[in-house]
């Protein structure tokens, strides 16, 4: 079947009129082993939206994350930041992996992206904590990364990439190696940080329901080559909390995204 | 295994076997003092003789000690101008390398006309000691995990924090496996550089034992000199491996008790 | 004469620590030889590496001890401004030493040789121009005389007043030996060497340092040489009475100091006729290039005037 | 940057600067050529002589080839006997310490008694190559992820197994490393070698004709050695780098093209 | 609140009559840093059984994982073996983290296990050409794992641990870095592994909903120490399709295992 862009007419959500802060244009990725993980990837990153990517696995959504962060450059097409230049400089990457210091504290892990913007230990402190407090490692602070389990990693990693409050936030699939509540706990917890920040969130997952209930827009990648396969779009200024979880909206938004994705996959 | 006494005697153990293993060849072939002394005679000699090697001893140690820090410090700096970028790295090893392979025992003399007698001996000694630090380093500075770089990328670090906060520890490791390999060929390099440059008499360090008493056919002597490099030798790396140690025992696979 | 004036600075290398065989320096600096002469003499004791050879023609030190006259040689082939003022030594000390079982010095030629680098550079090359000995017979001597005492079908290099004794102790035989220099290795050792520049503009200087080192030489085989010895012994711990007793015995025993010309010319004599003796040996054993103009490796300027001869015994 | 020009041009360029400053030195100073000969005088001399000086390194390269063999051979044999247990390990190690820090120069003697002179030339440049090797495989062979060593463990995997396709696979880095170490090493050590045991004259190496020049005041012609010595040290060096790389491209960040 | 360990009478699954495999009696895992991971745990493996274990992040899930397979010694309580010791020799593990040989290709990772039991390339290729198939990495046999992206890598992990055909299988949130469509149809051809080889499985995950749809039992666990706080059967006859997960049944499930979840939680 065809992979054309969808875009539900019913909707007209209010993250579509703001500026975009990021385009790629055409944008393809080939690796030296000759693998091409995208190829004519078109999509814009807008100003204060938080935008889902979802898709298979192998498709290309950590590719496209670093395309955008600048960490890997295109071989094809243009990346071009239009917004607020701020932000380009103000990124906060939560990788796939934890991606720790191997010889520095859960502490020294947080304080990294502080300490080299020239804030000293004792200046950073309180940030620290908030972020600890965030993902419930408050008591682990002076733990080494070895001694810490899978999903704490994990969460030490969110903590690192939100205490230097972000303007553009870019998370890699950050909630996978956690249980629901603290997953539903640290969904909450960003959607608190989004508003009051009022940052850009870019935000890799594999779960629909997760997508849906955070995103003010979701894109559905399709793999080999990888590009965007669906787009849908949700109200910003619908409330995110635990009656929207359950509400008629939410279900279909849902099923919708489901069928998206699973459309994505058969287009393989 | 930390605590059990089992650590510190096997070597031991393994050390008695070695000495009784040598008093054995040297009764069963009934060999001179003057090819093999025995253990026993060496010991003597040590004991008699103690006053003039242990003298000799600390002129060399001295030695190996300052070229063991300007190995370091030499080393480890070259590796953090190689560490700047590849193509320094590529134009500057050939000279690291040509340092390396020149023999000290040739140019000595070279040296001597410039620079006074304990500075050619400690240049000898640098020359010998300072290339494994530079090697490991640049290995170790040059392994880093490609998404710690990046997270440093995206953080905004400068160069100069990048290679503070994350080359050096990664390079950590490798560095002190290095030193390790420098903290013997310090050692090596003194007492080469005490014979192909030093001076003789009072004050000179234990190589300058070791020649005169083999001119002297005095080998119980020379092999007292030998045991004494030998044990200082073994100190020099417990004393490296333990620092080693401390270093990483919180995170590096190396260092972990069940390793 | 005497001078009034303030003592001049010199500098002396020698080329190995200190012993007896550089006792008439010693001698002369003790006994104040060198200061009656209006010289202040610093001896710079040498070691197993040559280095103070280098020293001579960069300025560092004013004399240096010459082993044998090929370094002077080479000195002239590489042009290095330095010449032999002196030779203390008539004869190369240099020996081979053999078990007590060879009769011949041709009988070495069946022997593995424990000889030097520095000895297969030079009076080696001659021994096989001129005897037929080879190369492959030779193994490297380092200083240590184990090899030899181990190997009963060897035989090593020496000095005549220094390795016998060694040997004696240890082996517990007394070996055989070989002086080169009564084979025909007809070299002056133990040479003064200065640079020709000071030759040229301080010859009052190069002579006094000639004619008081002479003198050192006479007083220290004839004369009290007990202080010399201990300044000796202080250079070099190591150094022992029974050693300098030994080294003076075969010093003399062998004329290395005082034999043929010095009768007459004093110590210190060199002839023309010797160094073309010598050179004319080693042009054909093609250890020198016959190209080179020898007569520039000496001088005999300040040699041959029987200074100090009554001290003799 | 594997295939810009400049990876090759830059290093030819600081090599060029290295000699044109020797020039320079020389001429500015007026050294004479036994202080210190200028480039012309050595390349002069090495073209004149090359005859006698090829020979000679051929020899050295022989004994350099055959003890870095060597070198690997028992260094990585030793690390694989220490490996088997930490006890092992700290029960041997003094006794590669005690071989690394003996001074080749006093027991070449001993040697020569018991060895022909080419077996102790060998032994000597051994001596001074393998402990970089030992010590750096030991390093690596110890730094196994934990996680794959529990993998081994839980896939019944032999100590053999374990060995041959984990530890030795997470070695191969820091080994190579100790490699490049040890190549300039065993060059050196070769000519060590030659210095302390070796046979002289017609048939010997580059040792040789560095104390032969020497002694005869012939120095242009003694750098002319110690410039094929380095030439040799970079050579190897660039061999042992190119080995390195090709075993390590597809995986380790030490070989990668940004690295 | 307390967390006796809750027991719905209207169940009596057919699992909870096989004999136990392993037994974890009073077991306690103290860390060298103090960290207490497991304290008075009490818990079976039945032979045969798919047994779920659940609970928050760093509750000590991995560790007992890696005690059952003999990768840890317990600190207090035993370990007894009842069952087919067999199984004690044939243990599949796939690790929180892939855990792959960098140096290996894909196909050299899956080989690894079965040539460690002195199985050729050429003998075993059929079984890693089958394992690749199922994780839906054919092409990428040859790939080396730093090309790899984070799902993939997961998937070739889980390669390796089937390859096999192991007596008892651990797996540590196999499939949290798998989009839910993957992840359904590797459910499902785990579920046909399972059955077909009739062997043990022991399944950490996060999700509530994966654990119903797939395990005979689940046990919930709780932290800071932790134990069991909870443990709910479920009929191993009843089949597991697609009706299974849109059953009344399958839903009361899920909200049942989330509520043992969440007092878990909260008993902390
Ligand atoms: N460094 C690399 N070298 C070669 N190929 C790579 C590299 N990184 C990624 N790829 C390939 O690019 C494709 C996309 O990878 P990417 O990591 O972007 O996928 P993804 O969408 O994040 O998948 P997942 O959900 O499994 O993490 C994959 O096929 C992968 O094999
Ligand atoms: N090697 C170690 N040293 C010290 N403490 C450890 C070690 N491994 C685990 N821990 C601690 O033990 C506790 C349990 O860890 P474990 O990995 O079993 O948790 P988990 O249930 O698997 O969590 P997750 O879902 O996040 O993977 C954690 O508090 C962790 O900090
Ligand atoms: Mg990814
Ligand atoms: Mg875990």
């Amino acid at each position: 079947m065809n992979a054309a862009i969808q875009k539900p007419a019913t909707r007209e959500p209010a993250a579509r009129m703001s500026a975009p802060l990021v385009s790629l244009d055409g944008v393809g990725k080939r690796f030296a082993n000759t693998v091409t993980a995208l190829e004519g990837l078109d999509m814009q990153v807008r100003q204060g939206e938080f935008l889902s990517l979802l898709g298979p696995s192998g498709c290309g959504k950590s590719t496209a994350l670093r395309l955008i962060a600048g960490l890997s450059e295109p071989s094809a097409g243009t990346i071009e930041w239009n917004g607020e230049q701020a932000a380009r400089r103000s990124i906060g990457f939560v990788f796939q992996e934890p991606t720790l210091m191997p010889w520095a504290s859960v502490f020294g892990n947080v304080h990294l992206p502080l300490k080299l913007a020239g804030v000293g230990r004792r200046q950073a402190e309180p940030a620290i904590a908030e972020a600890l407090e965030m993902v419930g490692l408050s008591s682990f602070r002076d733990a080494y990364p070895r001694e810490l389990s899978g999903g704490m990693k994990m969460r030490v990693s969110i903590a690192r990439a939100l205490v230097t409050r972000p303007r553009l936030l870019l998370m890699d699939e950050p909630f996978a190696a956690l249980d629901e509540i603290t997953r539903f706990k640290l969904n909450n917890d960003l959607l608190e940080v989004w508003r009051r920040l009022g940052c850009t969130i870019v935000f890799v997952t594999h779960s629909v329901f997760e997508s849906v209930f955070l995103s003010t827009r979701i894109l559905v990648f399709r793999a080999r080559p990888g590009r965007v396969s669906a787009e849908l779009s949700i109200d910003p200024d619908q409330p995110r909390d635990e009656a929207y979880r359950t509400s008629p909206e939410y279900v279909g938004l849902c099923r919708e995204t489901s069928l998206a994705l699973a459309r994505a996959m058969d287009a393989q | 295994m930390e605590t059990s006494p089992l650590r510190w005697l096997l070597p031991v153990a393994v050390m008695a076997a070695l000495v009784i293993g040598w008093e054995a060849i040297v009764d069963l072939n009934d060999l001179p003092p003057y090819i093999l002394p025995s253990p026993a005679q060496v010991v003597e000699t040590l004991i008699a003789d103690h006053a003039v090697l242990l003298q000799s001893m600390l002129v060399t140690l001295r030695t190996t000690a300052l070229a063991l820090t300007f190995a370091v410090a030499g080393g480890v700096a070259l590796a953090l101008i190689f560490a700047s970028a590849r193509i320094v790295e590529f134009s500057l090893f050939p000279i690291a390398v040509i340092l390396q392979v020149t023999p000290v025992i040739a140019i000595a003399p070279l040296m001597l006309i410039y620079l006074s007698t304990d500075t050619a001996v400690l240049v000898c000694a640098w020359i010998v000691a300072f290339f494994p630090v530079l090697a490991n380093t640049t290995l170790g500075l040059n392994s880093v995990d490609p998404n710690l770089r990046d997270l440093f990328r995206l953080a905004g670090a400068s160069r100069w924090q990048t290679l503070v906060q994350l080359r050096l520890p990664t390079a950590l490791p490798y560095f002190l496996g290095g030193l390790r390999i420098a903290g013997g060929l310090a050692l090596i390099g003194a007492v080469v550089g005490e014979i192909a440059a030093g001076s003789a008499g009072q004050g000179s360090g234990l190589a300058f034992r070791i020649v005169e008493s083999a001119y002297r056919l005095n080998i119980p002597r020379m092999f007292a000199a030998l045991l004494l490099i030998s044990l200082a030798g073994i100190l020099i790396y417990a004393v490296l491996s333990l620092i080693s140690w401390l270093a990483l025992r919180r995170w590096h696979e190396s260092a972990l008790a069940n390793g | 004469a005497p001078a009034a004036r303030a003592a001049d600075k010199v500098t002396f290398g020698t080329n190995w620590v200190a012993q007896a065989e550089h006792g008439g320096f010693y001698q002369a600096v003790v006994d104040g030889t060198y200061a009656k002469y209006g010289l202040d003499v610093t001896i710079v004791p040498g070691g197993p590496q040559a280095n103070n050879r280098l020293l001579l023609p960069v300025g560092k030190i004013d004399f240096y001890m010459g082993a044998n006259m090929l370094q002077a040689f080479s000195s002239v082939a590489e042009e290095i401004p330095t010449e032999v003022v002196a030779a203390m030594f008539q004869k190369d000390p240099q020996v081979l030493i053999a078990h007590p079982d060879v009769k011949t010095f041709e009988d070495l030629k069946t022997r593995t040789l424990f000889i030097s680098k520095e000895g297969l550079a030079s009076y080696y090359q001659w021994l096989v121009a001129d005897y037929g000995f080879s190369e492959s017979q030779v193994k490297p001597y380092t200083f240590n005389a184990a090899p030899f005492l181990a190997d009963e079908n060897s035989a090593m290099q020496g000095y005549i007043t220094s390795e016998p004794l060694a040997v004696e102790k240890q082996g517990g035989f007394k070996p055989k030996l070989f002086l080169l220099a009564d084979e025909g290795f007809d070299t002056y050792s133990t040479t003064i060497e200065t640079r020709t520049e000071l030759v040229k503009e301080n010859p009052d200087l190069v002579q006094r340092f000639v004619d008081a080192s002479i003198i050192g030489w006479y007083n220290y085989l004839y004369g009290d040489n007990t202080k010399a010895n201990e300044l000796i012994k202080k250079d070099n711990p190591e150094m022992t009475d029974e050693m300098i007793a030994f080294s003076i015995a075969k010093m003399k025993e062998y004329g290395i100091v005082d034999s043929g010309d010095t009768r007459t010319m004093g110590i210190g004599a060199m002839t023309d006729a010797k160094m073309k003796s010598f050179f004319d040996k080693m042009v054909a054993a093609k250890v020198v290039d016959g190209g080179i103009d020898y007569k520039k490796s000496y001088t005999l300027q300040f040699v041959n005037k029987g200074v100090g001869k009554d001290l003799a015994k």
